[in-house]
This record gives C-alpha cells, structure tokens and sequence, in this order.
C-alpha cells in the first residue's frame, strides 16, 4: 500500500486531493453522495464579510473540453458562515481550508481574524484572483505590490497556514509567487480560472449576465501544468495544483510538475464521485509503479536541483 | 404496467436515499413528435427511489462532448424493468447529439436530483397545468395524487395537436384532460392559463402544480397569486452541476418571510411557490 | 448576396478568412487540397533571416480539445522564402500577409525591409509572440515597451500595412495593443498561442522535445473572444481575430467582438476543408439573417460608442 | 477478390488526384489479434487513387474527441467495393476510442496522404521486411511487385505466432516468405534482420522495403547501406495534420548532397532513403 497521506507547509491530509473553491460549496451537497471524509481536503466557498447575491444569470457557458462561470462570489457571508457550514464541516475528518475574499487588504484581514479564532480549521486559502467581482478580487492577483499587500495584511493577524490562490491572467506568475511568499506565504495554490467570454451570436450580444466570466476544465490544464512547473521553478514554498484536473493521471501531471496536494474543480461538476475516482486512480498507478509514498514523486518531472525537496 | 407502476411508486417515494452517478444502457428512444424524443434507461437504483418532480442530468456519451450534462425531468418510472423514462426536445448541440444516441448505449447519468413536488397528505382537490415537454416531470405526480385518491383536473397545452405530449398516458389515468393548443387544431384554441381565474373561482382546488414554458408558468403563478390559490411551479434554468455545488442556475426568490436571495433551481427547486419566485424573465 | 470583402487596415482581401501563420506553411500543401484562392488572404509560416531547423521532436501534443506545438519557427530563411515560396503564393488570388519574426527589432526591421521590395504583398504579420523561440519571439510580446520597440523599427523601414501578432500571455493585453498602435501598427492580430506543457507521466517528463510549446484550438476560443473584445475597447486600429475558430459561428463570435477579420488555425490542421467550410458557413449565417454587408457586424455585441465603425 | 484488386491497383497508382476529406462510412471492423484490428472503410474516390505505401488520418468520431487524427497505413483497396482497409494496434485514447466504432459509425477521414513507395520500372528483385503492424503498407506494395513481376522474398516478424498479421493475404501471392517471431512460436525464434547481411550478398537483391518498429527498420537500413543495397524504410512519427502543414512529425534527414534537413514524415514522407535517416531515435 502506498503512503498517500501529505503534510505541507503545516497542512496534513490523508490523501493529496482537495476540491476546489466554488465547486464544492462546504462539503453539504457532496456529502449526500459520498462521505466527505474520503476527501485529503476541501477549499470551501469563497466567503466575503458580508453577504453577496452574487451575479445574474446566464452563470453558465459550456465550452469546448470546458465551462466558463460567472457566479461572483455569492455567499452569506463571514456571519453566518461561522454560525452553520463551517462548524458542520470541521466536523468531519479532512483538512478545512477556509477560502477568504475581499475588496481591501483590510477585509483579507478582518476575515483571517475571524477564522483564525475558529479551532480546527487547517488554512486559509486567500483568493486573489476571482474573475467575477468588480471591486478587488482579480485586480490583487494582477500585479506583485497588490498581492503582497493583501499578504501583508493576512500575515500581520493570524498564524494559520496561507495558501494564495494566484491568477493566470498574468505575465509572469513566478513573479507574483515570489511576492506572496517574501510576505511569509505559507503555500500557494494555482490556477484560478481564465477570464473569459462567449457571444451569443444569434443574439449579438454575450451570452454570460455578466459578460465575462472565469474558464476552467479540461481545455486549460496543459497551461496550468505549465504554471505550476514555473512557480516550482520560482519559489520555494509548496504548490497546490489545480486546472481542468478529470483523472488521476492529470493530477499525477500536476504532481510531477512541483505540486504537493492537487485540488479537484470543473470534474466534480460533471461527475461528483470524481474527486474520489482520481484518489484511487493515484493510489492504482502508485501500486503498479511501486511507489511506496506519494510524497516520492512531488517535482519528479522538475530538473535536478529545483525542488528536490519533494523528491525524498 | 401503469398498475404495477402505480403500486411501486408509491411505496418507494417515501424512502429517498442518495445522488448517484452511474452509466446507464439506452434501453429505448424514440421520436414522439418532430424533434421531441422519449428515452428509456437502464438505472434500477434510480427508479427505487426516484420522487414525482425529480430530475436527472444525461450526457450523450462519456467523451466529454459536450462537457456538461443536461437536465431532463423524470417521466416514467418502471421498477419492474428497472427503468426510468425521459422527455427531450432538440433545441441545441447537447440535445442534438443526445437524440442521436442508440439503443445499447451507455450514457452517463447521475439521479435523481433536486426536490420533487410537494403533496400534502390531505389534499383534496388538485390542478395540474402543463405546457409542452413540461408535462414530463407532471406525469409521475399524477400517479401520486391518483394513488392518494386526490381529485384532479388536468390542463394541457401544446403548439399543435401533434405536439400534445402525454395522451397516451394520461387517458389511463381516467382524470378530467382539457386540451389547448396554441392554433386551435386540437382542443382549445390558446393557453391553459385562459379562463384559470374563472376555473379557480368555481373548482375549489387546494392546490395548482404547473411545469411548462417560462410565460406559461408565469401567468399561471400570477393567477393563483391572484386567487389566493397554493401553486407549485417546476422551474428550468441552464444548469452546471445539477446538484447545488456551483450556483449557476439560480432565481431570484423572495420567501414567505421575505427575505430576497438567489435559490439554486437544481438544489433549492426545481419546484417552487409560484408566487415566491420574481418573474423577471 | 451578402458582400463578404472587407478593407482594413489597407488590407483587401475578398472574404474575412485568412490561414494563420504555421497552420498553412505558404499555402501549396492546401492548394493540394482546395483552390487557396478561395481563401480570404493567408499569413504565412514565420520567416526569419537565417534559416532554422526549429525544435526537436516530439512537436506535438494532443490536448482536450486542442494542440500544442514546438515547431520552433522552422523555416528556409529569408533568402529561400524570397526565391521559392513567396513568389508562388503572390501569383494567387488572395491577400498574402508575411509573417516575420526576430530576435533584435533590427533583424525585424531588415526583414520588413526585404518584403517591401516584394511587389504585391498585402502586408507584414509581425510575430512578437512565437513561444517557441529562444531569443526574441514571445519575450518583446510580453512588454509595452519592448513591443513598441519591434513596431518602430518595423515602421521605420516600411509603408506596407504592419499587423502586430500579439501573445496571449500577459496580464494586459489592451496595454500591449496600445503600445504599438502609438508606434503606428496598422492592425493588430491575436491571440497567438497559449504557453502550455504536458507531463508524460509514465516517463515522469515532460512530453514534448521543447519542454513547452504553444496551445490552439477549441480549448482556448473563449480567452482569445475575451482579449479580442478587451482590444476593442483599448485600440482603434482593426483587428484579425483568432484562437481556436473551426465554424462558422466560432467565427462570427470573434467579428462581433470587434475583429474585422478572422484567422484560422489548429482547425485547418484536423479538417483540411475547414477555412473552405467556415467561409460558406458565415456566409449562410449572413443570407439567413439577412445581413447586406458582413462588415456591418463587425463589433456588433460591443457597447454602443466602442468601434461603432464596424457597424455602418 | 485479390486478382481484381491487383488489377485495378495498377491501372490507378497512375493516376494521382488531390488529398480529399470526407466522411467515411464503417463497413466492417474486426480484431484479428489481442488488441489488433482491422477496419474497411467506404471511400471510393481513395479506393481510385491510393498508392502503395501511403497513408490516411482517421478519426474515431466527428466531435473532436480526440482533437487530432491518427496516421493508418493504407492496408487493402477494394475498388469493387469502393473501400480501403487499415490495420492498427490499441495503445493509446484515440486507438481505443478507434476499436470501440461500429459498423455504420461514420468517422473523418483524410486521404490519401504521403508518397509511396518508389518502384523502379527495371526492379527485377526484391526483398520486402516487415515487423508487426509495420505489413501493412507492405501489402499493397507487394500486390504491385507481383504486377510488375517482380522477383520478391518477404521476411516477417512478429512478437509471438498469434501476432503475426497478413498471413491470410501474403499466402496468395506464392512469394517467399520467411516468418521470424521473437519467442520462436513460429518460424525462425528472433528478428527479420538476422541473417539479413548474408541475404544481400548472396539473394542479389537490388532493393529492400522495410516497414516495422524503429529498431527493426534502423538495424535493417544500417545491413543494407553496408551492402550497399538501396533501402526504402516507411517511417512513423506523432502527427499534427498529416499533409505537411504543421510540420510536427519531422525527422533528421541527410540528403545525398549532403544538406542536413528536418524533413516531414507525413509530407516528405513517410517513405524515406534508408541512409539518409538519422537514427537517433
């Protein structure tokens, strides 16, 4: 049997697969398919301090290999979050970690705040790079000085793990994970979604309510992958990988290229018994490649000397 | 079988369990109409326990062409063959490849979802409108408010006399059928929601249920507002998931309470007060 | 009928469609197949001063719903593409637009120089974004600066209508487009390709010969109608849009996003006939709607006062 | 059905139309070992012009799952029935995808794609080497040899007996065949090349054809430039396009001039001059 539990930048999970933040709400309508525990972790539903209806419909784009949305971060907001999801999903026996929101570092602090007091949450996941809001979101993530800023603000209140959830609407990736981590990043989780817009032809006009939204799926892993590989090369902190990832040998790509633990978005929509099929097709190619510890072959397709760390 | 269907329906409605998701075998397709299709498939799990108003999401193959799956309400339901039956119109890429699928075909399914229709153990005297393809998800409730013994009209409404959906089932079910159709070539000329108010007045039924195109359902709704009549109303909203976990298919709801938010058609719905939901179409 | 020719730019070309550059090689392989002719015009493969062997293989990798290539800008060089090819394809009916690329603006500025003494060249696709090469290619894509750069020496040298290819791979895509319309690009031209890689994963490396190589198709349609409407937005000049078009409609997203024509690629690679099959397509779209002027629906889906050009 | 083909063959490799890409019905599909299968497919205008050696790209549907075609050597022609027929192996998504059609299924195709093999007018002996699913482009050309009365041996290898491909073919055209198979189930136990350098000195063999896995062709390209015999070797790469647009499937080529070149299998290709393939594979 191979090891598959992970520990990284003080974040322990029984396996590397986590499902992705807006794909998985806080476990609740997952669980009424296959317990939740099976799960190494979960990025729970964005949450912002106060409430958001989030946007209009049309939300949905189906795509070529993939699926562009436009949701905006709809949620109850920081309040009643810690009155009813959050505490039924620290119940269960996988690592919590909390996804924050904000229009100014200060809420990214007042959010850290809050959670940091709530016992039994594994991290923040900071996101930085949400495509659907108008005010902050992606703009932090767009540029180094805004995403540290943010980083900053998070690091001055708590001591939890952090995990920034970096944009690939950037030139330079490395560059904005070189900045979170000077401001004491514990991890970095990537990528969000690619901004991204359907017209409607018949109508002449586009199709989604609020005009653009965020991409993901299968269509865009191979440039995830990519992403990971140069963050890998960058920085020093642990990769949480994530982008169009459907099969174990998709999360094994991500693995091999720097990436710790893998998160599980677009699939589970189609599929909700992905996320767990992709734990046993991990477990499945590990046996027959006699990988006795997952953690072995973490940066396995990285050159020597970058990231040996994984390669134990 | 509509006995036997009958009989099994009602016993398993009262034990749900959970969403699977499963490849279920084409067992039958066929046209009904122009480019409106009737698919039987293979899901014995799923006929178990499946609930009138429920729906499934379908893909026409495994390939990930196209990526998302597609809400079909739950039509008929046969334990004995262990089956589940849909109702389909070709309207885009989705439907266009799933009308394509044959017989021995596996499909990837995952059912039942969302909440099906809610019959008060004491109802008494029920309505039932339904529009076009909506009548699919109207066909199981009426087993179930046969079974409870519930007095019930049915509304039908159809573009055309070919394109009325349902007969042949629903004569079995000996219940008061009026048929509209929009140009007159078979029952009423015009909509079911003509000459409602009026019906509501006089008819003395607790509670409406409708499923068909947005107007039609928005007028019905109004109607009843209107009338102070109970009116459950199965939305449909381009939907990702169809299980509540990306919050694409929602609509704008105000509770009794009166609290505004967006509800999930697939998870919060399909079915909802009439008179709670903004018409804002 | 509806009237299909457009004008842009000083650029005539009978229909909307071109070929995109390294999809057409200089269009005798397609005129094997179809009268290249019946093409709107052609950007042909990236020519260079010296001649290149380009990467090595693998060169291609399949991907859901797309391809990445490595080719790594093979070509004869300028001298040859002077003798042979070129002179071929201008003796045909279409708009011939020579896809230059360089690692100085100077080796861009003698190749501009070079074409314009070639009578009956439409005019020069400028490659600043090729993410296959070393030197040069994508690196003078990914900043204002250095892109406008490229366009001054290219303008410098050359009356002929300059189209500047621009990478996809960047945080501000309106930013670069402005930078050289400053410099006096006649049009710009996008996207070009997505930098991407794949892991073999029983290899535990990465698939193909170059490490990372550049993805197309269906996969990444939505991003490039997104950095086509942002364009339009920031820019004045005309547009050839591309990424991943394959129908008619594909194509009709991109003209309503404001592209004045559009380009076609990875499809042309999988069905020979597409660029063929996507003019007729657009063409029963316009009769259907009863468009007059297919150039009335350029930017047709942008708010009203952005390119109100198009829609005369 | 053979002598027909053989006829006909003739007459068209002649007459060399354009590349065509259409849409090819399935008319039989069938394994003809573990994993090995053989397809017909309906395409007559290909049928009329294909040449000995070339290639098609072939689709297993028409929703762009997988993106890209996959190269098939052209196995058999049938121009009574208007088909072509390949050969090939499972060993990835698109070839898996490729063996699950049925007959009817109607699956994209370009046609005919590369250059032959090139038979000279004065060829008076032959020696043609295949290895594997390599007999397939072999085939027609062996169907040309024997038209143009050719002296021809055959040697060909294979994994294990079972493995062996063609046989049911090869037996009619009363050539020379030797059988090597690597666990020695049948025929000689080892690789067509062993032995092969004595062959050339004493068979007095003017060309060698050779298509089969890259160790195969490289050792046997390397026998017959020391022999001095010329060598046509049919090569295999991963493909983009497969008629020379994306120049993805290059390989290191030498001309006889000299000028080092990366050449397009499918283009340039895939039949190249033994010695002047760099063999760094």
């Amino acid at each position: 049997m191979t090891n598959l539990a992970v520990e990284f930048a003080g974040i322990k999970a029984k396996n590397p697969v986590f499902t992705a933040s807006g794909t998985c709400g806080f476990g609740q309508e997952l669980n009424e398919i296959f317990p939740i525990d099976k799960l190494g972790g979960i990025m729970v539903k964005g949450t912002t301090l106060q409430p958001r209806l989030g946007n209009n419909t049309p939300r949905i784009a189906e795509t070529p290999s993939g699926v562009i949305n436009c949701v905006g971060l709809q949620n109850p907001g920081l309040e009643k979050v810690l009155e009813g999801p959050l505490p039924w999903i620290l119940q269960h026996d996988l690592a919590v970690l909390v996804n924050i929101s904000g229009g100014e570092p200060a809420d990214y602090a007042e959010l850290a705040r809050a959670i940091d007091a709530v016992p039994g949450v594994a991290g923040l996941e900071v996101n930085i790079s949400c495509p659907n809001v108008k005010a902050g979101g992606m703009a932090h993530g767009a540029h180094p000085e805004t995403a540290a800023a943010v980083m900053k603000a998070v690091r001055a209140v708590t001591d939890l793990p952090v995990v920034v959830k970096l944009s690939p609407n950037v030139t330079d990736i490395g560059e904005i994970a070189k900045a979170v981590e000077a401001e004491g990043a514990d991890a970095v989780s990537l990528v969000n979604t690619f901004l991204s817009m359907v017209i409607d032809v018949n109508r002449r006009k586009p199709l989604l309510g609020n005009i653009m939204g965020g991409l993901s799926g299968p269509a865009i892993r191979p440039i995830a992958v990519r992403m990971v590989w140069q963050v890998a090369h960058s920085v020093k902190i642990p990769i949480i990988g994530m982008g169009g990832i459907s099969s174990g040998e998709d999360a094994l790509q991500f693995m091999m290229a720097g990436a710790n633990a893998v998160a599980v978005g677009a699939a589970t929509m189609v599929n909700p018994l992905a996320p767990v099929q992709i734990i046993d097709e991990m477990a499945a190619w590990c046996e027959k490649e006699g990988v006795a510890d997952i953690n072995e072959i973490v940066g396995a397709a990285l050159p020597a000397g970058v990231r040996d760390c994984g390669c134990i | 079988m509509a006995e036997n269907a009958i009989k099994k329906l009602v016993v398993t409605i009262l034990v749900i369990k959970g969403i699977e998701a499963i490849s279920a075998e084409v067992l039958d397709i066929f046209a009904v109409a122009e480019g409106i299709y009737e698919m039987e498939l293979a899901a014995p799990t799923v006929a178990a326990k499946a609930k009138p108003g429920q729906f499934v999401m379908v893909r026409p193959n495994a390939l990930g062409q196209p990526f998302l799956g597609r809400p079909m309400g739950i039509y008929d339901v046969d334990q004995k063959r262990g089956s589940i039956t849909i109702l389909f119109e070709v309207h885009g890429k989705g439907t266009t490849l799933l009308a394509k699928v044959q017989k021995g075909d596996m499909l990837p399914v995952v059912a039942p979802l969302g909440n099906g229709f809610d019959v008060p153990e004491d109802l008494g005297r029920a309505l039932v409108v339904g529009g076009g393809i909506g009548v699919a998800p109207l066909y199981p409730l009426l087993l179930q408010l046969k079974e409870q013994g519930v007095y019930t009209e049915v509304l039908l409404g159809a573009q055309t006399a070919d394109r009325l959906l349902a007969m042949d089932r629903l004569v079995r079910l000996n219940m008061p059928v009026t048929v509209f159709t929009d140009d007159g070539s078979m029952g009423t000329k015009g909509y079911p929601s003509q000459g409602l108010a009026e019906l509501l007045k006089e008819g003395g039924f607790e509670t409406v249920f409708c499923c068909g195109p947005m107007p039609l359902m928005r007028s019905v709704a109004q109607i009843c507002a209107a009338a102070d009549v109970p009116c459950q109303v199965s939305l449909e909203e381009r939907m990702g998931c169809g299980f509540g976990i990306c919050v694409g298919c929602v609509v704008d709801h105000k509770a009794a309470d009166g609290t505004i938010s967006k509800k999930r058609v697939c998870y919060d719905g399909p079915v909802f007060e009439g008179k709670e939901v903004f018409w804002n179409d």
